[in-house]
C-alpha cells in the first residue's frame, strides 16, 4: 500500500494505491476504484481502465508535473509519494527580480535582437527562432535590463532552454 | 521501359506519389536528407539517393543535388510534391533544360502564378472579383501599400504558399515584425523571400476549387474545398462539398475558376483559392501544385490527382470531363507534430511507436513508422487521416472514431484539437469560418478530472516500480517496460 | 441513454463492430479469451469482461458466460460478429429470452437457413435452381446420400459457414476422414458437428449475392462478390462486381436472392451463395450473417452494413431501396497466419511488429498490433485490405501496391499467394473459376535468385555480427537490434 | 572480409563479404555488389538495397536453413562461414528404415489412430491434429510397423515434433 499526494487544479488530495491481482485498486475521497493502465503506444499512451470501463489517456512528464490527457482535455498533475513536499505555485510569482526568458520550443536561432546591457521594454523582440518553417519572435516578458545572452544566432536549442537573463525593473 | 520518376520530397507526400508510381506501373526514385534515411518514402521507393544535407537547403530545396541524382539515376521526370521546389519556376525550366519532364505546370505558368499580383489583375481583368492586395514589396514600400489596402491585412510569402510566411497584421506597428518573420519563414521553405500584403476579411470563409487542365485546352473543376478552420494560417481540417454552401456559389466558384484556368493557361493540377464572405467572393491566388488536401477531393470524386497529373505531364488527355460528378461527403484532419496545449508550437522527438486507424470510410496518408525523428528542419505534418461518408453526418462520425484510435508515441499532435473540433456544435453544424480554431484556446473542459487524477497517479506507481530495473533510455523506458508488460502477463 | 452492445467475437470482425458502434454513438462492450486481452478489439472497446479459458469452447462459443457478462454489464443489445455463435439459433433464442437485441436474424430464420435441406427445397420450390444434396446425415447415411447425389461432392457443416468442416469427396475411400475430420472442425467452430453432403462442380465460379431485410418486408440485393479464390474451401480474394459476369446473370442471381431472402422471411444482413457454371447458375445455401467479405460491398454502395443491420435489429426501415447503384470496383485479400509456401499451414507466433498499407483507395479491417500472440485456437485471419478503384485494374493496381506495404513481422501470412494472383494473367483478365487457386503450387519463379544469396549472406554475416550482443530472448533479437540500428546509425 | 558457402538450388558458390562506410561489398561470381539490409518489419522483414536498388524481402531462420522470400518466390538457401561443412541432401532419402513422422504444423493432437506395434500400410492416418479450426489427417508416409507413438490427445505439439515412429518396410 503506498499513498500519494496528488495536487490538481491546484488542490492537494492523498491517493492510497494497492495492487490487488493484476491491476491496482485506487482510493480518492473515499471511493475505492479498480484501475489499470494498459501500454498501448508506448511511451505516452495507454488504455486506462477504471472499473471495467476504458479510456485512452496520455500520459506525458514535463519536469515535476505529469501532463495528463482524456479526450481534448489536459491536465497538469503534480505527484509525491505520501512524504509531502513543499508547494510550489505552477509559474507563480518569483520575488526576485531576475527573469529567465526560456525558448517556448526546440528549435534554431534565427538571430538575437538583444544587446548585453542594454535596457529594452516589455514586449521588445529579443530572440527570433525557428522551427518547422515558422518563425517567432521571443519577446520580453518585463522590462529591465539584459544581463546575459545565453544563445547565439545559429545554435539548435531545446524546449525550456533559457536564452537570456533579465534584471527586471520590479513594479511591486 | 517504365518511365523513372524522381521525387523531389519527403514525409507523406513523397509516399503518396510513390504510391501514384506503382498505381500506374511507374519507377520511384526517392531522395532523403541524412535524418530522413529511414523514412517510409526511402522504404517503399524502389530507389533512392542521399542528399547532402538535413537543412532544407541542403536537401529538398538543394536544386544542384537533387539534378545530379537525376541524372545519375537516369530518371525521366521529377515530380516536385508541394512546398520545397514545387512552385520554383527555375526549378521547372532547370528540370526541363535537363531534359526531365517537370510533373506540374509549365514554368511559364509557375512564374506567372508566383506573380500574385498578376495574377490578380488578369482574372480581376476577366471578370473575376479580387481582394485588393499588392505585388511584390520592399520593407520600405509595405507600409504605403498597407495603407492603401487597409487593416487588418495579410503579408504572404511569393514563392509559396502552404500557410508558410503569413502573418497576419492588425496595425502599422505590427508590419516591421510580420514582414521580418514572414521572409524568413519563406527564405527556409521556398528559397524566396519576397513577400507581398493582401487585405484580410475577418469572418469569411477560405473555399478553394481543385482543377485539372491538360496540354489540350481541357480544364475541369472538381469540386470545391472548404478550408476555413485554420490556425496560424495553416490548415488544420478541410472538407468537400463545403458545407452551406449555396449551389448558385458552387457554381460560380467552380466556373470562376474553369475560366480563371483557361485564362492562365493553366496546366497540371492546380487550386484556386478563394475568401467566400456571405454572398460575395473573391479570388485570392492560385496554388499551382497538388495541395496537402488534394484527398479529399479525391474521396468524393473517385478521380486520382496524381495520377492525372503524370498523365497531362506525359502529354495526354485528361480521362474526365465536367461536370464531375460528386458522391458523398470527405473530411481530412491533419495529424502535426504540434501541441495544441502549448499554443500550437512544434513538437519534436522522436516516435516511439505509433497506432493509425481504419475501418469504414477510412484513408490514411501517413509518413509514420515507428523509429523516426520529427526535427525542427521540416515541416509538422505527419499523417492525415481522410474520411468519407454517404452524408457530411457519417463522414464526421467516422473521423471522430478514427481520429481516437490515432496515436504517435512520443511526440505531442493536433490530435486533442481535432476530438474537440469534431465534437463542437459550430463544426457540425458546418456554420464556421476562418476565427473557428481561434475558440480552441476559450473552450471548456468536457472530461472527468478524476480519471487524470487516476491515470496520474497509476502512472507515477508504476514509474516508480519500474525504477528498479536496469536503466534504460531516457526515451526508451516506457517503450521497454510497455514490452515487458506484454511479456509477462502472458 | 446510449444503446450499449456486447460483442460475442474476437479479431478484425470485432474491431470492426466497435468501430461501427462509435460510428453510431452505440456503446461497445468487448469480451476476451485470457490471450487475446491486449487484442485491439479489447483496447477500442469502451467496456471490455474476461472469458475463462481460451479454446472456443470456453470463450466466444461459451453461451453462458457471454450472457452472464450480458447481464453484469447491463447490454442491449449482442453482436455475434460471423462464425462461433453468429448462426446457432440456440443463442439467438437465449439473447431473446434473457431480453436482449440479437443483431442477426431471428432465432426462427436461423433454424430455417441451418436446415440447409429445407433451406434448398423451399427455394426450388419457389423456382431457384439448387445443386443436389442431402439433409444433415449419419455417418452410416452418408454413403447412400452420396452415391444418389454423385461425385465429386463436398461435405460440409450445417452449423456454420466460413469454409469450416467442408470437405472434397471425390470417391467413396475418401468418406470416412472427410466425415470425421468436417465433424471434428464442425464441432470446434459452432458447437455442432452435424454434416451434410452436397454435390460439387469443378470449374465453376462461386458467386454471392448480399442482401439486407428489415422486419417490415423491405428486402433489397446490393451486387453480387465473386469468392472463386479459394484454397481448402477458405475464400483468399472476393470481388465485387464479378468480372465477366453478364448483366442477364446478375440481375438473374440479384432477383433470386432477393426473392429468396422474401420467401424465407429473411431479417438483416445475409448472403445467397451461388455456383456460376456458364449459363447455369445453382443457389447453394444462405449464409446468415454478416460476412468476412462484407467490405467489399460496402466499398461498391456506399453502404455501411453493420450500421444497417443495427438500424434492422432496432426495428427500422431500411434506409435503402433497390436498385442500389454501385460505383468502381473492390477486391479484398485476406491477409491470413497461413504459409502459401508450407501448403498454406497455419503460421503461429508473436507479431513483433506490422506494416499496414494506406493511401489512395484502401481500407485496412485489421485485429493486428504489435505484440499480439497469434494462436492454434482460432481463425487463421489477422486481417483484410480493401481496394476500390474506378475500374477492376485500378483496384487491382492499388490492391498490388498495397500487399507490397503489408508485412507482419514474426509470422508466415498469405502475403506472397497475393503478390502471385494479383500479378497472374488468368486474374488479371477475370477468367478464373475455383480451381485458380490451385495454380499457386505450379507457378513459375519470378524473382532473381541472386538477390536471396545476397539478402541470405547479408543476412547471416549481421547475425553473426550481432552474437557479440547480450544474448536476447530467441524472438526478441531481431527486434532489438533493428532498434539499435536505428539509434546507432542516426 | 569473410567468406560465406552459400548452398542454393543444390549449388554450392562461395561469397565474399567486404564492410565498407555503412553497407555491405558481396562479391558473387565475380560481381561485387553494395548491399544493406536494412530492417523493416522486425524480426522478419528487411529492404534490400543492391547497388541503389530496393527490394522488400522476407529472411526466417528454419534449422540450419534461411528462407528468403523475394516478391511471391521463396528460396531455400543454407549458408555457412568459410569452414566447409558437410552436405545434408534437403530432405533427402535416409538409408535408415526408421520413418519419423512429424507434426506438419504447431497444433492440437485431436486423435492418435495407429497403435504401438500395429503394422500399417502407406498413408494410413495416425494422428488427427487441429488448428485455428482446421483438421488434419497425417498419414503414413511408407508401410511399416509403429516402433513407438510420441504424442497423446489432447497434447499440444509445435511444429516438426515427432509423433510416431514407423520402422518402414524397405522397398529398396
Amino acid at each position: 500500500m503506498s499513498d500519494y499526494d496528488v495536487t490538481f487544479a491546484k488542490e492537494a488530495r492523498t491517493v492510497t494505491v494497492r495492487e490487488a491481482g493484476g491491476g491496482l485498486q485506487l482510493t480518492v475521497e473515499g471511493h475505492t476504484h479498480e484501475v489499470a493502465l494498459i501500454p498501448w503506444v508506448p511511451p505516452t499512451h495507454f488504455i486506462l481502465l477504471v472499473d471495467g470501463s476504458s479510456t485512452p489517456v496520455v500520459v506525458m512528464r514535463a519536469g515535476e508535473e505529469l501532463r495528463v490527457t482524456v479526450g481534448f482535455d489536459q491536465h497538469r498533475v503534480r505527484i509525491a509519494r505520501s512524504v509531502p513536499v513543499p508547494r510550489r505555485g505552477a509559474g507563480g510569482g518569483s520575488r526576485s527580480s531576475e527573469v529567465r526568458v526560456e525558448a517556448p520550443m526546440p528549435g534554431l536561432i534565427v538571430a538575437v535582437q538583444a544587446q548585453s546591457g542594454a535596457t529594452i521594454e516589455q514586449g521588445a523582440p529579443v530572440v527570433i527562432m525557428e522551427a518547422m518553417k515558422m518563425q517567432m519572435e521571443i519577446r520580453a516578458p518585463s522590462a529591465g535590463r539584459i544581463r546575459s545572452i545565453r544563445v547565439q544566432a545559429g545554435q539548435e536549442v531545446s524546449k525550456g532552454q533559457v536564452l537570456v537573463e533579465l534584471a527586471a525593473e520590479t513594479t511591486a | 521501359m517504365a518511365w523513372k520518376v524522381l521525387i523531389a520530397n519527403r514525409g507523406e507526400i513523397a509516399v503518396r506519389i510513390v504510391r501514384a508510381c506503382r498505381d500506374l506501373g511507374l519507377r520511384a526514385v526517392g531522395v532523403y536528407s541524412p535524418i530522413d534515411r529511414r523514412g517510409r518514402h526511402v522504404l517503399l521507393a524502389d530507389e533512392a539517393y542521399a542528399l547532402p544535407g538535413d537543412a532544407p537547403a541542403d536537401s529538398y530545396l538543394n536544386m544542384a543535388a537533387l539534378l545530379e541524382i537525376a541524372r545519375r539515376a537516369h530518371v525521366d521526370a521529377v515530380h516536385p510534391g508541394y512546398g520545397f521546389l514545387a512552385e520554383n519556376p527555375s526549378f521547372a525550366a532547370a528540370c526541363e533544360h535537363a531534359r526531365l519532364t517537370f510533373v506540374g505546370p509549365p514554368p511559364s505558368v509557375l512564374a506567372e502564378c508566383g506573380d500574385k499580383v498578376r495574377t490578380r489583375e488578369r482574372l480581376a481583368a476577366a471578370g473575376i472579383p479580387v481582394l485588393p492586395g499588392s505585388g511584390p514589396v520592399t520593407d520600405a514600400d509595405a507600409r504605403a501599400a498597407a495603407e492603401r489596402i487597409g487593416f487588418p491585412l495579410l503579408i504572404k510569402a511569393a514563392g509559396g504558399g502552404g500557410g508558410k510566411g503569413i502573418h497576419l497584421v492588425r496595425s502599422t506597428q505590427e508590419l516591421p515584425s510580420a514582414l521580418r518573420l514572414a521572409r524568413g519563414e519563406a527564405r527556409t521553405a521556398f528559397g524566396d523571400d519576397r513577400v507581398y500584403v493582401e487585405r484580410w476579411l475577418a469572418g469569411a470563409r477560405h473555399i478553394e476549387v481543385q482543377v485539372l487542365a491538360d496540354t489540350r485546352g481541357h480544364v475541369v473543376a472538381l469540386g470545391e474545398r472548404d478550408c476555413s478552420v485554420q490556425r496560424r494560417h495553416q490548415k488544420l481540417i478541410e472538407e468537400s462539398p463545403a458545407p452551406g454552401l449555396s449551389s448558385s456559389m458552387r457554381q460560380k466558384l467552380l466556373q470562376a475558376a474553369e475560366h480563371g484556368a483557361r485564362v492562365l493557361g493553366y496546366v497540371s493540377a492546380g487550386t484556386f483559392e478563394f475568401l467566400v464572405d456571405g454572398d460575395e467572393c473573391y479570388f485570392l491566388e492560385v496554388n499551382a501544385r497538388l495541395q496537402v488536401e488534394h484527398p479529399v477531393t479525391e474521396l468524393v470524386t473517385g478521380v486520382d490527382l496524381v495520377g492525372q497529373q503524370f498523365r497531362v505531364a506525359r502529354g495526354a488527355e485528361l480521362e474526365i470531363a465536367p461536370p464531375v460528378p460528386v458522391y458523398g461527403h470527405a473530411i481530412e484532419c491533419r495529424i502535426s507534430a504540434e501541441d495544441p496545449h502549448d499554443g500550437f508550437l512544434p513538437s519534436t522527438g522522436t516516435v516511439h511507436a505509433l497506432a493509425e486507424p481504419g475501418g469504414p470510410g477510412i484513408r490514411v496518408d501517413s509518413a509514420l513508422a515507428p523509429g523516426i525523428e520529427v526535427t525542427r528542419h521540416y515541416d509538422p505534418l505527419l499523417a492525415k487521416v481522410i474520411a468519407w461518408g454517404t452524408t457530411r453526418a457519417e463522414a464526421i462520425a467516422r473521423m471522430k472514431r478514427a481520429i481516437a484510435e490515432t496515436a504517435v508515441g512520443g511526440v505531442a499532435t493536433t490530435v486533442p484539437f481535432h476530438l474537440w473540433a469534431l465534437d463542437d456544435a459550430a463544426f457540425q453544424s458546418g456554420a464556421y469560418d476562418t476565427q473557428f480554431a481561434g475558440r480552441w484556446e476559450a473552450r471548456r473542459p468536457r472530461g472527468d478530472p478524476v480519471r487524470a487524477v487516476l491515470a496520474a497517479t497509476a502512472f507515477a506507481h508504476m514509474e516508480a516500480g519500474r525504477m528498479r530495473l536496469p536503466p534504460d533510455r531516457q526515451n526508451g523506458r516506457w517503450q521497454k517496460t510497455a514490452r515487458e508488460e506484454q511479456f509477462r502477463e502472458k
